[in-house]
C-alpha cells in the first residue's frame, strides 16, 4: 500500500548494472516495504531529494553528496560499497597510458591531443574525471578539440570513444557490460587500473525530514539500516554481472 | 546492424512469450496515451473548431502562438508539470508525481497544440457553404460544431492521429513526471530509453517494434472512419 | 395588418468587406405568399435570402419575423425557416442521410422513411433509384434537386429558395414549381424564391421584387439601360452600342445611372413610327406566359440589349406580335426613372 | 472529310461505379462548328464535356482529336481545349490571378493585362470593379462569369462550355452569346455546349444533340415521354397522369422505356380533333425564335407535362399560337420511338 | 516552483550575454532542422500528393502504414540510422556518425510521415473540381502539383509547422545518432535533456524557453503565408 512504499533516487550506473533488481525484492522480503526507484542523473537524484519528491538516495558523487548533507537537505548519509574506475583506450595505445599513473595519462592525453571522450554531464563519473585533470595540474581542456563532451550516460559515452578511437574514464561495472556485449572482445581495452584515487564510492542518504513533511523518514531509516545490514552486504558482495564482483561492500 | 534483426526475433519472443515486464509498460503505455488523448481531443477539438470557425480580433495572433506550441518540447512540459506536481510544487499534495495519471496531464499538454491547430486548419479549410446548410436546416450551436466536425472527419482523424503518435513516442514527459519506475511507470519509450542506455540495442529495437505494432493495431481499429460516406 | 406579416423589415443594411450590398428601407412579406426576386448579378438577391434566413445578422436594421426580433440560431427561427443557397452544399453523406439530416436535427425519428421518398419524389428523383447514391455520384441537376428535397422534407414554414431551377431540367423545374405551390397549399408555407428563369418565377409568384445594386425598385419595371452615357450633340445622352441600337435619354443623373421602365414607358409598333419619335429597332425573341396574372411577356433584343413588356393576350393576337418579327420600339427620353 | 472533324468518336463507352453513363457509338465535331448538348439531368452531357475536355480517360472506345488520339496532359490537347465545368471552381485568389491563371501556364507573360480586361469585359464584368475582388467576394452569377473569362482569356482552339449561363442574368446571358460566336469568328473555336436554356442554345448553336440516358438520339426530336407504363384495358398503354394528360401509346418495349418523338409525330389545333384522333388538351407557356433556322418553337404544358413543336413564322401566324392559349395535341400511338 | 522563474531570467540572460554554448546549440538545433524540413517538405509534399491526390490498389493499406509511421519512436529512428551510419554499418565509410547531417537524416525520416499524411489529407479533402479546373486550363503534371497544393496551402503549411514542431523537439535521434557532443552536435533538446539530468532545471526551462522563441520567430516569419489571397 502507499503507506509501506518508499521512493529512491538513484544513479543509471546502480540501475543499469541491474544490483538493484536483484538487491530491492530482498528488501521487500524483509521489511514488508514496497520500493520504487527512478534512475536518473546524480544531479538530478539530488535535485529530487533537494525538492522531497523522493524519500531516499543512492548516489555516488562524494564531494556532491556532503555539499547536500551540509545544506541540511539530505541526513544520515552512509557510505554503503564502492567499486573503481577505469581508463580505457583503443589496444594501440596513440597516447602512450598503458602501465602509467594516472596523473601522467591525463598529462599524456594532453601532450599528444588524444582523443578523450568526456561523460561531460556533471555525473558522478565526470566529477571524478574532472577532479583527476585538477589532481594532474592540468585545466579541463573544455573547447579543446581533441576533448569531446557527450553529455550522455556511460555506455553511450564508451560507445562514442570506440567510433573515435578515443580514450574515456568509465566505472568497471559498465565496462563489463560493454566488453560483454562484444563477447569478450571490446574495441576499446582497460589501460590504466587500481590506483586509489579512481575509487568510487556510493552512499545512500535520507531525505531530511524537517525540511520535507512527506518524507517517510522512518522507512527511508529503515533502508539504510537494512542495506548497512549485513544480509545486503553480503549480497551486494555476492552480485555478479557477467561472472565479475561489481561491487565491494563497505559499510561501517 | 546485427541488432535489428536481434530486436525483430525480440520483439516476436517478447509478445508470444507474454514477458510480464513488456506487458506492464505495454499496459502503461496504453493507459497514459488513452487518457491523454481523451482529454486532448475532448478539449482540443472545440477549441479548434472555436478557432478555425469564428472570425475575431486577434485571430491571427492567437494562430501562431498555437503553431509556436507544437514545438513544445517534451522535456520542458515534464519540466512544467513537474514543477506543478512536485511534492513542493502547488498541486503536490494530491500526489500525482511518479504516477499514470500524472504522465497522462504532461502528454495532453503535449498533445492539445497539435488537436487544436490541425482541427482548426481542418474546419477552415471546409466550404462555408456548408455552414448555411447546417445553420439553414436547423442545427443549434452543438449540432453546428458536429456537422462541421463530421465534414472534416478526414482532417480530424488525421490530426488525431498525429497527436496519438507524438503522445505515444515522447521520452521526456514520461521520464520526468513519471520517473520511469519499473512496474509503475515504465512506458515503452523510456524502455526503449533504458535499454538503448544499458546498451541493449536489440532490445530497444524490439521495443520500438512492439510500439509500432500498437499503433498500428489502433490505426486498423480506426481505418473505417476513412470510408467515403 | 401586422399579423399577416411574416416578416417585417426596416431600414435594413448590409455590407461585406467591399461595400454595401443591400439596402432596404422597408418590406413586409405576408404569411402564406410567395415572392420573386429577380435583379442581376450581385444585385443583392442572394444576400437578401441570408438575412431572411438569419444566417447572418444584418449590418444595420431590423428583421422582425411574426413580430419579434430574430437572429442566427433564434429558437422562433431555427425550425421553420429554411434556405436552400444558391450554391448548394451536399454533406459527405448518401442522398437518404442528406434528406433526413433536418429531421435529425428536429429529433423526428418517425416516419422519416417515408417523408424523404416523398420529397424526393417532389424533385423527381426516384427513391429507388437515388437513396443510396453517395454525395459524389450525382449530375449537377440531381445534386440540386437532393438539396432541395432536404429543405422540402422539413415541410418548414418559411422556404427560401435561391435559384432552385438553375441547372435542372425542364421537366424538373415544372415539378418544383409544383412542389412550392403545394407546400403552400398543404402546409401554408411562404417562399421566397430568387431566380432568372423569368416565366418560372412568374407562373409560381405572387408578387415579383426587382433588385438592382442592392435596392428594391418598384414592380413591374422590368428593364434597365446601363451607362456609361455619353454626350451628344443636342445635350442629350445615349448609351454606346456599336450595333445600332442606342438609346437616347435626358441628361442622367450621373454618368454611370441606369435608366429603369417598365411596359408603360414604350409603345411597340410593328411599322416604324414618324421620324420625331425616339425609337429603336428590335426582334422579338420570345413570348412568355405569366399564369399569375394571364398577359403575356415578351422578350425583345434590341442589338444586343433585351428588354421585355407585358400584354394581353388579345394585343399579342391582335399586333401578330411573334418571335422573330421585327418591331419598332418606341420610348419618350424623359421618362426614364434613374437608379444610382 | 477527316480534315473537318475535329474529334471523331468511336464506340465510347464510360462508365462511374454505379453504372454506364455515357455510351456513344459514332460522333464527330466539325472545325468551328457550335455545338449544344441537351437533356435531362444525368443523361451524361458533362460526362461527354468532361470525356471531349480530355479530363478523364473514357473507360472504353477512342476519341480522336484532329485524327490522333489523345488523352488527359497530352501535348496535342493540352493548351488547344479548354473546359469550363458545371460547377466552376475559382483558385483562392484574386479575379486577376484567376483569370490570367492559363495564360500563366501557357508562359504567356506579355499583354496579360489587357488580355484578362478584354475577357472579363466580354462576360460583362467591368475590369475596374472586379480585378482586385478576391475569390470569395462574388455573387453566384458573378463567379460564373469570372470562370468563363478565365477560359476566354486562353483564345482556345476548342471551348467546351458546362451550363455557362446558370445563374447568370438575362443580359450577361446575351453577352455569353455574343463572345462565344466572336469567338468562332475570331480565332475560329469550335464549342460544345451543354445548357438548360434551350433558347439560348438554339440562338447560338448550329446542331443541338439530344442526350438521354447516356445516349445520343436524332436531333429534332425534342419530346420525351416518361413511363411507367400501364396497361389499358384496350391492350394499349398509357401515363399516369392524375391530371388528365395521359398519352396513350402502343406496346412499349419495357414498362420503363422513354417514349420520344419531334414536332413531326405531333398535329397541333386550336380546336377539339375528332373522337378518333388520340389527343391532349395543353397550353402554349412559351414561344421562343430559334436564330439559326428561322423558326419558333412552341412550349407546351400537357398537364404538368412540358412538350415543344418547332413552327415556321408563318404557321404561328396562321394558328394564332400565343401563350396561355389552349390547344389540342393530336398524335399517332404507333408513331413513338423508344429508348431504354 | 521557483526554477520556472529562474529559467526565463537565465534564458534572457543566455541570449543577452550571447552565452557561447547556447549560441552553439542554437546554430546547430538551426542547422539540423533546415536540412531535416527542406529534405522531408522536398520529398514528403510530393509523396503526399500523390497518395491524396491519386486513386491506386492498396491505397488505404499505404494510409494506414504510413499513419502507423507518425508513431515512430524517436530512440527508434535513431538506433535505425545509427546502425547504418555506425563505423561497422553499410554506410560508415561517409563518416556521418556524430555529424549535424546524421542527425538530419534522422529527423527526415521522423518527420516524413507527418508530411505525407497531412498533405495527403490536405489533398484529399480539397474539392475535385480544382483538379479538373486546373486540367482543363492546361496545367501538366507538375503544374497539377503546384497549383493544387496551393489551393491547399493552409493545410500544408500546418503540415509543415506540425513537422517542424516534432524535428524541432525531439531528442532520441539527436542523442543516438548526434552523441550529443558539446560544441558539435550539441542541440537545444540534448542539452536541455542533458541539464535535466544534472538537476539544473532552471537552465532546462531557459533553453526550453529559448526553443520556443526560435519557433515563435519561424512561425512569424511564414504567417505571411496565412492571409487569405
Ligand atoms: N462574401 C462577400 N464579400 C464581399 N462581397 C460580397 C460577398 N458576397 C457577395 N458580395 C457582393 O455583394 C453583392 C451582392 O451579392 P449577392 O450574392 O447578394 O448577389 P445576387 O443578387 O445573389 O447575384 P447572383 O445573381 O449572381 O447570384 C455583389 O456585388 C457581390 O459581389
Ligand atoms: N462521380 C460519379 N460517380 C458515379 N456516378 C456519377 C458520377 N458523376 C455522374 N454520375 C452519374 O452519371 C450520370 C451522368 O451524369 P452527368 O453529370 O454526365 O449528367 P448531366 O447530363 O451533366 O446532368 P445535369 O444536367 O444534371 O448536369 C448520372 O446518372 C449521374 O448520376
Ligand atoms: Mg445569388
Ligand atoms: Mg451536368
Amino acid at each position: 500500500s502507499a503507506a509501506d512504499s518508499l521512493t529512491m533516487a538513484t544513479t543509471t550506473s546502480t540501475d543499469n548494472t541491474g544490483l538493484l533488481d536483484e538487491l530491492m525484492p530482498e528488501f521487500t522480503k524483509d521489511t514488508g516495504i514496497d520500493i520504487k526507484w527512478t534512475a536518473t542523473g546524480t544531479g538530478k537524484a539530488l535535485k529530487l531529494g533537494e525538492n522531497c519528491d523522493v524519500d531516499v538516495l543512492m548516489v555516488h558523487a562524494p564531494p556532491a553528496e556532503k555539499k547536500f548533507v551540509d545544506a541540511g537537505f539530505g541526513v544520515n548519509r552512509r557510505e554503503i560499497m564502492y567499486n573503481d574506475f577505469v581508463l580505457i583506450g583503443p589496444p594501440g595505445d596513440p597516447a602512450g597510458i598503458s602501465g602509467k599513473t594516472v596523473a601522467e595519462a591525463m598529462m599524456q592525453f594532453e601532450k599528444k591531443k588524444a582523443v578523450f571522450v568526456s561523460r561531460g554531464d556533471n555525473s558522478g563519473t565526470n566529477k571524478k574525471e574532472i577532479g583527476l585533470w585538477k589532481a594532474a595540474g592540468l585545466e579541463v581542456p573544455d573547447r579543446a578539440e581533441w576533448y569531446v563532451q557527450t553529455g550522455q550516460g556511460m555506455l553511450s559515452t564508451i560507445r562514442i570513444a570506440a567510433e573515435r578511437d578515443g580514450y574515456t574514464l568509465t566505472d568497471r561495472g559498465t565496462y563489463i557490460k560493454y566488453s560483454a556485449d562484444h563477447k569478450g572482445n571490446p574495441p576499446l581495452k582497460v589501460l590504466v587500473e587500481g590506483d586509489a584515487v579512481l575509487l568510487n564510492q556510493y552512499s545512500v542518504i535520507v531525505v531530511n525530514p524537517d525540511r520535507c513533511k512527506n518524507v517517510k523518514a522512518d522507512l527511508a531509516e529503515k533502508f539504510v539500516e537494512w542495506i548497512t545490514g549485513d544480509r545486503a552486504q553480503q549480497q551486494i558482495a555476492e552480485f555478479r554481472l557477467l561472472g565479475q564482483e561489481l561491487f565491494h561492500p563497505n559499510a561501517k | 546492424m546485427s541488432f535489428l534483426l536481434e530486436g525483430l526475433i525480440k520483439a516476436i519472443h517478447l509478445l508470444l512469450d507474454m514477458d510480464p515486464e513488456t506487458y506492464s509498460a505495454v499496459w502503461t503505455t496504453l493507459q497514459v496515451s488513452s487518457g491523454s488523448m481523451a482529454a486532448s481531443l475532448l478539449a482540443g477539438i472545440p477549441l479548434g473548431f472555436f478557432l478555425g470557425y469564428h472570425d475575431f480580433r486577434g485571430k491571427r495572433q492567437v494562430r501562431i502562438v498555437v503553431d509556436t506550441l507544437l514545438a513544445l518540447p517534451t522535456v520542458f512540459v515534464g519540466l512544467l508539470v513537474y514543477a506543478f506536481l512536485s511534492r513542493q510544487g502547488p498541486l503536490g499534495s494530491m500526489g500525482l508525481l511518479f504516477t499514470v495519471p500524472g504522465i497522462a496531464i504532461g502528454q495532453t499538454i503535449l498533445a492539445l497544440p497539435i488537436v487544436v491547430a490541425l482541427t482548426a486548419t481542418a474546419v477552415e479549410g471546409l466550404d462555408r457553404q456548408l455552414q448555411f446548410t447546417l445553420v439553414s436546416l436547423g442545427a443549434d450551436r452543438l449540432q453546428l460544431l458536429t456537422g462541421t466536425l463530421w465534414e472534416a472527419r478526414f482532417a480530424i482523424l488525421a490530426a488525431a492521429l498525429t497527436a496519438y503518435g507524438r503522445v505515444m513516442t515522447e521520452v521526456g514527459i514520461s521520464m520526468m513526471v513519471g520517473g520511469n519506475i519499473k512496474w509503475h511507470t515504465r512506458t515503452i519509450t523510456t524502455a526503449i530509453a533504458l535499454e538503448t542506455g544499458k546498451g541493449q540495442f536489440g532490445m530497444g529495437i524490439a521495443l520500438g517494434l512492439i510500439l509500432l505494432a500498437i499503433a498500428f493495431a489502433v490505426n486498423l481499429s480506426v481505418s473505417f472512419l476513412r470510408k467515403r460516406a | 395588418m401586422a399579423e399577416a406579416s411574416l416578416y417585417r423589415i426596416r431600414r435594413l443594411v448590409h455590407a461585406y468587406e467591399g461595400g454595401t450590398a443591400l439596402r432596404i428601407d422597408e418590406l413586409a412579406v405576408r404569411r402564406a405568399s410567395i415572392v420573386g426576386l429577380v435583379g442581376p448579378n450581385g444585385s443583392g438577391k442572394s444576400t437578401l435570402l441570408h438575412l431572411l434566413g438569419f444566417i447572418h445578422a444584418p449590418t444595420d436594421g431590423t428583421i422582425l419575423f411574426k413580430g419579434q426580433p430574430a437572429g442566427p440560431f433564434s429558437e422562433s427561427v431555427r425550425f421553420t425557416v429554411t434556405l436552400l443557397p444558391q450554391e448548394s452544399y451536399l454533406l459527405k453523406r448518401t442522398v437518404w442521410q442528406n434528406v433526413r439530416y433536418g429531421l435529425q436535427l428536429r429529433g423526428h425519428e418517425g416516419g422519416q422513411q417515408d417523408r424523404v421518398r416523398e420529397a424526393l419524389q417532389w424533385v423527381g428523383l426516384e427513391p429507388d433509384r437515388f437513396l443510396h447514391r453517395k454525395w459524389y455520384a450525382l449530375s449537377g441537376g440531381e445534386a440540386q434537386r437532393v438539396a432541395l428535397a432536404a429543405r422540402l422534407v422539413l415541410r418548414p414554414e418559411v422556404l427560401l429558395l435561391d435559384e432552385p431551377t438553375a441547372s435542372v431540367d425542364a421537366l424538373s423545374a415544372q415539378r418544383i414549381k409544383e412542389a412550392a405551390m403545394r407546400a403552400r397549399k398543404e402546409w401554408g408555407t411562404t417562399l421566397v424564391v430568387a431566380s432568372h428563369d423569368r416565366q418560372w418565377l412568374y407562373e409560381v409568384c405572387d408578387n415579383v421584387l426587382h433588385l438592382y445594386r442592392g435596392r428594391i425598385f418598384s414592380n413591374g419595371e422590368e428593364n434597365m439601360l446601363f451607362g456609361p452615357w455619353r454626350q451628344r450633340g443636342d445635350g442629350r445622352f445615349e448609351t454606346h452600342d456599336s450595333d445600332g441600337a442606342s438609346f437616347v435619354v435626358d441628361p442622367p443623373p450621373s454618368p454611370d445611372a441606369v435608366a429603369i421602365f417598365g411596359t408603360d414607358a414604350i409603345s411597340v409598333s410593328c411599322e416604324r413610327p414618324s421620324r420625331e419619335q425616339p425609337c429603336v429597332e428590335a426582334t422579338i425573341s420570345r413570348l412568355l406566359w405569366d399564369r399569375s396574372t394571364g398577359q403575356v411577356i415578351v422578350s425583345f433584343l434590341a442589338g444586343s440589349r433585351p428588354l421585355s413588356a407585358r400584354f394581353s393576350a388579345e394585343d399579342i393576337a391582335e399586333k401578330q406580335l411573334y418571335p422573330g418579327r421585327t418591331v419598332w420600339i418606341g420610348y419618350d427620353p424623359g421618362a426614364f426613372r434613374w437608379v444610382e
